[in-house]
């Protein structure tokens, strides 16, 4: 393993540290517990809090700013905070239009954001991310990932937030583009946990593994690697398959978000965008949104994973209005 | 059972798990997200740290002590799991009578049945409940018959040893590995592994005399 | 090699193609020659052009947009492109008020755009950017190369033109922004050109290429890999010692601009800035404005650079004027 | 010399430079940035596409095409310089008069005057310039003495080969190695082996007959 850090325990606090030095104008971060919140505390409106474990950036701190997050609890890498982190971070931004959790749906976040969620003295709701659609839901499982797709609910609650709704309406939206989200991901190559050492998985030059998760999870299959068209037309027939399962009315017009897992250059990137696109198009979708990058990222993963959103007008109207936070920047 | 012993038990786990690190590592990275073992560190060290502030409390307020420290450190999904455990045990130690080995079984199993409650599983979903569950099991059998403690601590390892291995051939339905479908076939989970550890170094301690 | 592509020689034209839709309210592209300009064609002003080898995504097309460039022409990878390119951006954006040139000082790049010149019918400036300080300068050699500093010239000189500023001031500007610009960069791994199919250089798991440049060019000395603190203040000391040997008033407002040279996680990246920062601070300079993330890369390689600029007022205010490009944006 | 002969030429040296792969990038690679070969080839395939169009010009036009063609073609530093050498060349050899060998050398150091011209560059510098230089100076030297086309091109390869080596043990102070310092020292340019190759691939055409 080569990464830049000093000692691994201390990489988290470093980096924080570091972050929010580079954003000073719009984020502050507390440690112990520890969480990032906005410089400027937002009043009534109904605050939205997210986390989750590090790795992911700039997911979830990222995000915290006008128009998306209130405040973000980064627990360690690939492994979720703790419920202090979220009650402080509460005690600290919260106005008398209660609590909204975004958690991505992970044994370990949805635990600790229900324990922190009971312990909670202020009104709350939770958004539950889980638009993974490598993982195929079912009765037996406890569900589906959340992944990339989680960015878009934060931007278009943030939004809806600010605008001065109500919980219950926020919550409502979230679980609405929850719904209407589909993700797959795919690795070239295995994330390295710092603390661990060493890679998480092995692969091999001529192997991929489809429907990778964000922390490394082994996805559906490992399968041969492929040119970049033939390994998009798998993920889009996936991403296309879940959303006609959801027997939605009036698919149309998409947000087509594909995003980098942490080492794949832009230049890739915008390629399998073309891809993608193309396919996506030729199947009837409009692409009329677009965000290509590093969003929602595993580490040092050389992969990417393509997120299809339907839009409608109140999800596009969300996704257009002014955000300002260090990851994600328009209309302001 | 006091504090001393408590923490006796705290650094017999410690050693354990450090000693296991690669096997737990492993197991954690082959179908989870290798933070497995670097949790259940971070846990014993807090538990370690603990010690000072434990002194003269007695087993119920220290397991939820305990509890509460694991909650805010560990994280993930262990995290709340373990937390729950030792809270809902020290709750159900919460007695003014000498605690005896029925209760401190009885304990067990409330901890068990908190950690089942917080992560919504059985057994059978290849999760530390596959230990965990029949441990409980055999202890307040065993207790209610009358064995004496090394009995019941040698039955105990032999349990947990095969709640483990049990949960090598189970698809899994909770945690991480839900994803993989059978891949996960073949792999034992990783939070069993690590309650099997920690098992035996307490039993090994009591069995020790 | 391991990379989402279908055939190498297709690669760049399905990116670019890619990043053309991606970004098809801000940008268009034309191939054959092929350069990516602003989809509102701009009026009444100097036009920026810049271009050079590929790979360095999202330099230059990310960078094309208002308030920053006019044109870019992307030259294969690693090469830089060729003069019929610059040529024909230059006849598609042109206005009366002159081109200026923006040009990485690499021996192609320096030549393919003079040839461009010397057979451009407008009036025409060219503004060299060498703020690489891990290349001695010498009369002996070609002279330092142009790194993630022109980032900051783009925006800069971007900004002074929207304003109607004529050729000669925009030059001026950007010279001297090039002058108080210092930057070194850190290699972990090598780059891997796509057509060439294997890394650029090897290197262990215990070395580190200190003073790398943005093509994987061997630089300085290849050192032992070490903490990230004891590799930033090799670096800080290399900028600093360039600073002080400009000689130049009044230094002590600064930019600091840590870069990811692609495969480099942003928490690596904020935990370098953490450490930059922190030693600038205490040699006295203050870190006024800072940038964080992937600007000027070196497609896959895990690595970063450091980059000083000495503000003054007027780099300061161009700085903070809004811009709105694929690469970066604020204040719009 | 008609467009056929220079077709004859260009596809030799396109075959040369296929053939050296391997070394020419791994120069390249050493103390560039690994592109000089792709560079090359590509500029080789654009003169082949060229062969229709050339047809029916004088070596002069051709040439001059040929020269643009790379211009527009392979870019970086190799490309402009190539370029210059070309359209130099091509306008040297225009002249009424039938095409000696005094005038092929006569273009042949314009083009590399050319060169010298566009780079700001001279021999000494661990560039192309160290084969160039020395091959033109040999050329116009051994064709004013009227030695005989095999004797030249015998002569030139050698030349060739002298001022490639040459550039091993020199610092560089052009190009991407001038960052280098003394780490440039022990590396062959990777401009200077390509023009070795190709000059090897002309030569031996003349050679063959
Ligand atoms: N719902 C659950 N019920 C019981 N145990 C669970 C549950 N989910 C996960 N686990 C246990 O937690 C272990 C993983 O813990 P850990 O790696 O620390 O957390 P995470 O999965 O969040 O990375 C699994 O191996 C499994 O034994
Ligand atoms: N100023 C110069 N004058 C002469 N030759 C040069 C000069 N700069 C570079 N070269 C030659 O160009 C070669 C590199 O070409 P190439 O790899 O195609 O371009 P780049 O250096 O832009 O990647 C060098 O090996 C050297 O021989
Ligand atoms: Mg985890
Ligand atoms: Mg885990
Ligand atoms: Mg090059
Ligand atoms: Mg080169």
């Amino acid at each position: 393993m080569k990464k830049f850090l000093n000692q691994v325990d201390q990489m988290l606090t470093e980096s924080l540290a570091g972050f929010a030095t580079a954003h000073r104008e719009l984020v502050q971060v507390q440690f112990e517990p520890t969480f990032v919140s906005r410089k400027q505390k937002a009043q009534n409106k109904v605050v939205l809090i997210s986390g989750g474990g590090s790795g992911h950036e700039p997911l979830h701190a990222g995000y915290v700013g006008k128009g998306m997050l209130d405040a973000a609890c980064p627990g360690q890498v690939f492994t979720s905070p703790t419920p202090d982190q979220m009650l402080a971070a509460a005690e600290a931004v919260h106005t008398d239009k209660g609590v909204l959790f975004i958690v991505k749906n992970y044994a370990g976040d949805v635990m600790n954001f229900e324990m922190a969620a009971e312990m909670l003295p202020f009104e709350h709701a939770t958004v539950l991310t889980s638009d993974d659609c490598a993982v195929v839901n079912s009765t037996y499982t406890s569900g589906r990932r959340g992944v990339a797709g989680t960015v878009i609910v934060e931007k278009c609650v943030g939004s809806l937030a600010e605008s001065g709704a109500d919980l219950a309406a926020c919550k409502a939206l979230g679980d609405k583009i929850n719904l209407r989200t589909s993700s797959i991901g795919v690795a070239l190559t295995s994330c390295t946990v710092p603390a661990a050492g060493r890679p998480t998985f092995d692969i091999t030059e001529a192997e991929i593994e489809m429907g990778v998760g964000i922390h490394g999870e082994p996805g559906r299959r490992r399968e041969a690697m492929r040119a970049a068209d033939a390994i998009v037309t798998d993920m889009v027939a996936a991403i296309v398959h879940d959303i006609e399962a959801k027997q939605l009315p009036g698919a149309g017009d998409i947000l087509l978000l594909v995003n980098g897992l942490g080492a794949t250059p832009l230049m890739e990137l915008y390629l399998i965008y073309h891809a993608a696109a193309e396919q996506l198009t030729a199947k009837g979708y409009q692409v009329t949104r677009s965000l290509v990058g590093n969003y929602t990222t595993a580490i040092d993963m050389a992969g990417a994973s393509i997120t299809v959103c339907l839009l409608d007008q109140e999800i596009l109207k969300h996704w257009d209005s002014p955000v300002h936070t260090a990851g994600l920047r328009w209309g302001c | 059972m006091d504090t001393n012993s408590i923490n006796r038990y705290a650094s017999a786990i410690r050693e354990a798990i450090v000693a296991h690190e690669a096997d737990i590592e492993c197991l954690d990275r082959e179908i989870g997200d290798g933070d497995h073992y670097i949790n259940m560190k971070r846990g014993c060290e807090a538990i370690a740290g603990l010690a000072n502030e434990l002194n003269g409390l007695d087993a119920s307020d220290a397991l939820n002590k305990i509890g509460m420290k694991l909650l805010s450190t560990i994280g993930g999904a262990s995290g709340p799991l373990f937390a729950s455990f030792f809270m809902a045990m020290g709750k159900s130690l919460k007695t003014s009578e000498a605690i005896s080995i029925n209760h401190l079984a009885a304990a067990f199993d409330a901890g068990v049945q908190a950690i089942m409650q917080r992560g919504k599983a059985q057994t059978g979903e290849k999760t530390m409940l596959d230990v965990l569950v029949p441990v409980a099991q055999t202890f307040k059998h065993m207790a209610e018959q009358g064995h004496t403690r090394p009995e019941i601590a040698a039955a105990l390892k032999k349990t947990a040893s095969e709640g483990l291995e049990s949960t090598r051939n189970m698809l899994a339905t909770k945690g991480r590995a839900a994803g993989l479908g059978e891949r996960a076939i073949g792999h034992l989970d990783a939070g069993a592994k690590s309650c099997q550890v920690m098992i035996h170094a307490v039993c090994d301690l009591v069995l020790a005399g």
